[in-house]
């Protein structure tokens, strides 16, 4: 179970990767981020095709110990309603050397914004309310090919 | 006498602005066999109310895996429209 | 101050790079190892030219700062006797965007381990103590040049 | 009558191996100037006992920076002898 839609503990991610043959340890925590490129963002809805998503990062979990011999992954996806500065996804990558974990765990958050069907809405101060696209825009209008 | 063409039953699953676009989550759409995940996609925007609005090659999925639009369906399978994936 | 004796708190170098500005922020962990390269370690002793080692680290902060722009780092290494599995050495960048949260803590990691006045004495099982050169072997006689 | 050669009095420190190999955290040492770190490093090794097994080119600081061995000393800098880094 990737999903959740309560707080991530990152002390249960790091908890769950810890081995004495891992020397390197490698976190990304995902934030909800109102920034300059925002306008005045409280909080993310998020929302995803569940039943893929819980496949699609078993896979990626997967191909990261076809990759990274010895090593190992924990991490979470949350769901719902995400206030600005707490987590959306957390990833924790250990491995016995630092440059696998740093790998591992960059090929992990790349692999889930290609592949894994979560969607987010933005909800602004002014209280409206706008779908994301992947490049950080929002797309109010539908996007004709 | 020609045979008669077998039908599928497809459903078809919708989120975030295309749920919205069309006002629900899924739908049963009937399609010839063969077909393609394309020719499913084309019979939602043909059909369902709102779902024009919906791009003509959006991302797709079958039974929770993503395909291509010359991906076969069969009767039963799941299809999903997503729309460009923001996650993380 | 950038060196400590006790363990390392994580929540707290978290708390001190959190912004609403930066969605992404990555951590790097280096505990102590006991694995195959390794025989029967039971924990390290760390040293340091301590003076020697805020001057550096406060310089790599910097560096990262004219990097990155936008760019916050935390850290802290730990001195003394550590036991298998805990960490010597915790690093959390936080940035507007991923890359850079990815890009600076390797940059830091990487320049600790080149620049920082920090030695090791591997204590193991059978109770010899080991000094550990930077490729990873120990050194038991004077390596003459 | 030539005039006499000023000398500098240096504070060597030593850590880990190194301080383990001359029994010591620190020495003075006093050495004629102009001098740099590399002269300051061949009397270290020259007249404290168990410093001969030290490098002939360690990794050197003075004042808390890393230097080169051809980098100038001053009366009352700090050397400091390193050996190979192994933090983090």
């Amino acid at each position: 179970m990737y999903l959740t839609r309560s707080s991530i503990s990152l002390d249960a991610l790091l908890a769950e990767v810890s081995s004495p043959e891992c020397g390197g340890t490698c976190v990304f925590l995902g934030t909800v981020r109102d920034g300059p490129e925002e306008h005045g963002v409280t909080a993310i809805e998020y929302s995803a095709y569940e039943e893929m998503v819980e496949g699609e990062l078993g896979r990626i979990v997967a191909e990261v110990g076809e990759r990274w011999a010895g090593a190992r992954v924990a991490l979470r996806h949350r769901l719902g309603l995400i206030p600005v500065g707490e987590a959306s996804i957390a990833i924790v990558t250990a491995a016995p050397h630092r440059a696998q974990a740093f790998e591992a765990c960059r090929y992990v958050i790349e692999e889930v914004k290609r592949r894994v069907p979560v969607w987010k809405k933005e909800l602004r101060a002014d209280g409206t309310e706008v779908w994301v696209d992947p490049s950080g825009r929002p797309t109010t209008r539908p996007a004709h090919v | 006498m020609a045979p008669q063409t077998p039908s599928g039953t497809i459903r078809v699953r919708f989120f975030a602005r295309y749920a919205e676009l069309v006002g629900r989550a899924e739908a049963a759409v009937a399609v010839p066999l063969p077909a393609t995940v394309g020719d499913v996609v084309r019979r939602v925007r043909d059909q369902l109310p709102g779902a024009h609005d919906i791009p003509e090659r959006p991302l797709t999925a079958v039974n929770l895996r993503h395909v291509k639009l010359d991906a076969s369906v069969r009767d039963g399978d799941e299809v999903a429209l997503l729309p460009p994936i923001a996650g993380g």
